[in-house]
């Protein structure tokens, strides 16, 4: 992934934010959005593991445009396999890249532009839009699926995958304080040996594993509320690690040039679409 | 993720399922938990039960799936905690099976397995808690015998155990011999002359843990277990294995609390407050993680060859602090009656407390992830 | 306060918990009962400022008894401000010291005794108990004066009251840590010299100075509002400022003979007396 | 603690909100926050008439307490923020108050108070962040010059700034000179041949920062405040002053802003939820107590003669926090109104990510208190 949209490519990006078709399309040739579409309808035949993977290197490299909505789109929307369609869909109150896309799941009737605090994902609100519940069987999902039985492409499982990219994202700001607190010298040393610093990064740490392995295990079981309680600690991952990862970058993390605030707002945008996570408690809870 | 079983594996759980489901409803009620005389009797009486049933292996000798089979299925069974077998089962046990003689393990495992006899820890010292390593127990040679002195503390069942695994110091600290080299790992008989015992109460007002004094003790030099000075490297290759797997039943137990927490407010009219429930939800998704970060630990310690390494610090960091935000989730549904002692889970809150501080506070953790794992530059 | 209830006599009461009614005369005798009352009426004739800083003394030395209750009972009570009556009140659903107690209070109808977590503060429970709000003319209010227009015995100030025995206690507990880093030796060195030990110790001492201008303030102005916050952050720092302290101690704060535990069960009993924190919450967010 | 003011006080407080009153409604609106020539403009506008006004010398020259009322009063009638004079008035004027000889405050001070000339500060830089100390810009004597090469990072208002309080280094770091002393305090005027300004975009997407890039630029030996190499206590006399002060008009704020979000969480329906509501109560009480701090660190200065001492280092640690807090829960009160730049406190809850990071990140804060509060032995 991370040949295909290199940092060049993103900070490109950060200063035209458009969807890139040619991207979109070589994602598709590499067989991305066909992951999880059986082989005899011509996708690449595997299961949500592999697709997880695939999403945290997506996060991991703060991919633009609506990755998860054309994935879940691939055996559904002509096109959406091979990156030529781009799909997208409502998802809460918000619709991620409504005007570059070339199908739209869901309502987005009474919908208006937002001002987007991530410059890399333009936003439309739907003021009105119902509730959308992690119920695989909620008419309002705009991932209900033809067939009701089929797990993949209920709303829980575009949770899921977006939980894979905060663990992506979560991982990559460690990995990006620790390099930082690795070179970076102040007071005559590099700032990794002062242990406010370092229990900085191993709280990020521990935050990033724990979101991994809820993550993994929810791929594996396809359990709903397995996914929701990832979306919890991933969701809390990757916004907790973007702010920590500001914070041992100092003065430094605060510039435009710096990806840190990149991954904080895409974290926060991840974490405001769809259900979110008042709705993921309420599920865990009311299972107890 | 490996989250699947072997056939063996499942007719192992199922086998044991069957007998648990067998034998638990004929056992009597269990002591209360600081009765440690009376503990021993009941935890060695279900120990050798395990043991008789064809079990007893599973603590040591079985592959690492095994164990977590083990322990996930007693726990949610609610069979009875270890106990006083504690070090013999998850500490002593192991450093004996993986660095011991073979007389050495014919000597001292059967009777842990059987819950013959009850070992205890003798590491800690009171001038030597985080600093583990700066340990000043003396034993010196006296002909085919250690003598030793000091004294250890946090010794956690000393007034009924058998033995004792004691960290001494055999070769003092010098230039040439850091604090980590010239200790030694002796399993030290605690009816030998010269040990005093002395109760310790902890805040939670119980009396598990003990300070134990000895003067001159001598141990026989075949009690040693790997080679003299080499005791850090012996006790600490269990550790870092245990920190991975240790957990197990108190992770299943801790879910099964959260259920009991939900029942209670449900109950008692707290469930109407919608923080406490989303509060209880999160804590939910935590354990479920922590739970599933054991069994990575294990599937990780398989295919290495025993030592699940760093995810062990990892887990004890983050379960150490959800297992107090639990209690404390568990003081917020009770309300007033978190106050009161007879109340479930007061009593466990007050324990809970140490969870940040035993074996190596959620600090030296930090340290031990930021260093070791993350390779950041040793810490000032 | 330190000299009449000093550490040995803290110790001697943990073992032995029975309410000293020497102690209680001799204080009587110092005027802490009578410090607000009148001087015409016999009293010292100070205001809520000073009074705070003598429950402030009280928290920090642990002093067991219901001292609040007694103390607002002083001007009203036979005997009180001598410290020859001991006075205590319902507290929300708990009674301390109910039967050591020469009046009560409120309505202890059904009180069942409890095994108190805090070895020096014995309590009942009132399961049915009405909810104490903050309004000082509620009639459920056991410091309702008799002259509805005094400020000094309604609930909010009892409230203050216990606030300024959590500061006591969180000032305390912060300099014990201090004590303990600054001499306790582990790797070659004083523990306080690592930067982990030193940023609790901080965050302890921030948290009880914010306490101390929000209890003091709230005594100068004898506003409702302000005791409400001043209550909150107080119990939050009593109870934080312990753990960490807790913390800081290691093992050696684990023991039955170390004093912090005696003050995080304190503080705990402290915060579930009254009101508590969600109606304190409540009440100032409606004020916004 | 003394709450009160004495007659005097009241009645400039009464004076001055007489003269808010009489003059904020004719006011022209402001300009777009990032719009540095206009806010200078602006900003400037507003100190003149504040100057002729009579409230002038307010900012340094008064008693403590006139200062708090006059920023309170200032802050609560919603009065133009200061602005690009922020410097001038709140650091480099108070240093040349304090520091200054008779003939540098009659040239630099007059100017400041009247908004004819705003300064910039020239501390931070590339490698000396945290360490401010470590400074690198160089300055050598050449005839009544200094002669100064080096960069500085994170000046605001660098473009429209006359001034730059700048800190220098005019002895090298040696085994005699540490790092703290060998650094002086100059005056640089921003027209001087040899700068350049380069435009520093924020994670805010604003440009109110610059790097500040310095060739040989001459400076008069004239516009040094201190002594030669005593420049660091110079600038830290005053920094220590500010942190107890400089936000009194920011804790006012968030105060409003705390109605502010009880407003719209009425209006979206979002005040059902309790949580919010609850975690809304504490911020108030948070901010209550912040603002009781600050009078406290004012009494304390009046009391001391004018340095607040270490309770700036408590106020700002735990103000820079809950107002991150503030905004989160803020972005909470929005639900997805959150991420559009156009609804208010979006930006603004960027900008609040700086605080932990600017004047001292809060791990540097909480060495400070440990160290210098509370006596812990120096830190590793």
């Amino acid at each position: 992934m991370e040949g295909r949209f290199g940092r060049d490519a993103l900070r490109a990006a950060v200063e035209a934010p458009a969807l890139d078709r040619e991207l979109w399309r070589a994602l598709g040739d590499a067989g991305f959005f066909a992951l999880c579409v059986p082989e005899d309808a011509g996708g690449v035949g595997l299961g949500l593991p592999e697709a997880v993977l695939a999403f945290e290197e997506a996060g991991r490299v703060l991919l633009p445009g609506p990755a998860v909505a054309t994935f879940l789109a691939a055996g559904d929307v002509e096109g959406a396999a091979a990156g030529e369609t781009v799909v997208t869909a409502v998802e809460g109150e918000l619709v991620p890249w409504l005007e570059e896309a070339d199908v739209v799941r869901g309502d987005t009737d009474g919908a208006v532009p937002v001002r987007s605090v991530d410059p890399l994902t333009p936003l439309h609100r739907v003021p009105d839009a119902p509730n959308t519940s992690h119920d695989p069987h909620d008419p309002h999902d705009p991932y209900t699926p033809h067939d009701p039985h089929a797990p993949r492409t209920s709303a829980h499982v575009a949770s899921l995958l977006r939980a894979a990219e905060q663990l992506g994202s979560a991982t990559r700001t460690c990995e990006s304080a620790v390099e930082h607190a690795r070179t970076r010298e102040q007071f005559g040393g590099p700032v990794g040996r002062f242990q406010a610093v370092q229990h900085l990064c191993a709280d990020m740490l521990v935050r990033a594993e724990l979101a991994r392995v809820a993550v993994y295990a929810a791929a594996v079981t396809g359990d709903r509320l397995a996914a929701a309680g990832a979306r919890l600690l991933a969701d809390d991952a990757a916004v907790r690690n973007a702010r920590d990862c500001l914070q041992v970058h100092g003065g430094m993390g605060f510039t435009w040039e710096s990806d840190v605030h990149l991954h904080l707002k895409r974290a926060w945008v991840r974490a405001g679409l769809g259900a979110g996570a008042r709705q993921a408690e309420e599920d865990l809870a009311a299972a107890l | 993720m490996d989250l699947t079983y072997t056939e063996e594996e499942e007719s192992f759980r199922a086998g044991l399922r069957d007998w648990l489901a067998d034998v638990l409803p004929a056992l009597p009620a269990g002591p209360a938990p600081d009765d440690w005389p009376g503990r021993r009797a009941y935890d060695t009486g279900w120990q050798r039960m395990l043991y008789d049933a064809g079990y007893g292996e599973v603590h040591w000798d079985a592959a690492p799936t095994l164990r977590l089979i083990f322990l996930e299925e007693t726990e949610k069974a609610g069979a009875p905690y270890v106990g006083a077998n504690f070090v013999g089962l998850l500490h002593a046990g192991p450093t004996i099976a993986a660095e011991g003689t073979p007389e050495q393990r014919a000597r001292w495992l059967p009777p842990v397995l059987r819950g013959d006899e009850v070992w205890c820890q003798g590491f800690s010292e009171p001038d030597a808690g985080s600093d583990l390593a700066s340990l000043r127990t003396r034993a010196w040679r006296d002909g085919d015998c250690y003598v030793v002195s000091g004294s250890k503390i946090w010794t956690s069942h000393a007034e009924v155990a058998d033995w004792c695994e004691l960290l001494v110091r055999t070769t003092p600290v010098s230039a040439e011999v850091p604090k980590h080299r010239g200790i030694t790992w002796l399993a030290l008989p605690m009816d030998a002359a010269g040990i005093t015992v002395r109760p310790l109460r902890t805040l939670a007002g119980s009396t598990e843990f003990a300070e134990v004094i000895l003067d001159e003790v001598r141990v026989p030099v075949a009690n040693r277990v790997g080679a003299e000075d080499d005791g850090w490297r012996v006790s600490m290759v269990t550790l870092s294995f245990e920190r991975g797997t240790a957990f197990v039943g108190e992770v299943v137990a801790c879910r099964r609390l959260l259920g009991e927490l939900a029942g209670e407010a449900r109950a008692n009219g707290r469930w109407d407050d919608a923080a406490l429930r989303r509060r209880l939800g999160r804590l939910s998704a935590e354990f479920t993680a922590l739970w599933r970060l054991t069994q990575w630990n294990v599937s990780e310690a398989r295919r290495t060859g025993g030592v699940p390494g760093t995810g062990g610090s990892v887990f004890k960091l983050r379960y150490s602090h959800a297992r107090q935000e639990l209690y404390d989730a568990a003081a917020d549904v009770l309300g007033p009656g978190a106050l009161d002692l007879e109340r479930p889970w007061t009593l466990e809150r007050l324990s809970a407390l140490s969870y940040t501080i035993a074996a190596g506070t959620s600090q030296i953790q930090r340290n031990i992830v930021a260093e070791r794992v993350l390779g950041l530059p040793k810490g000032r």
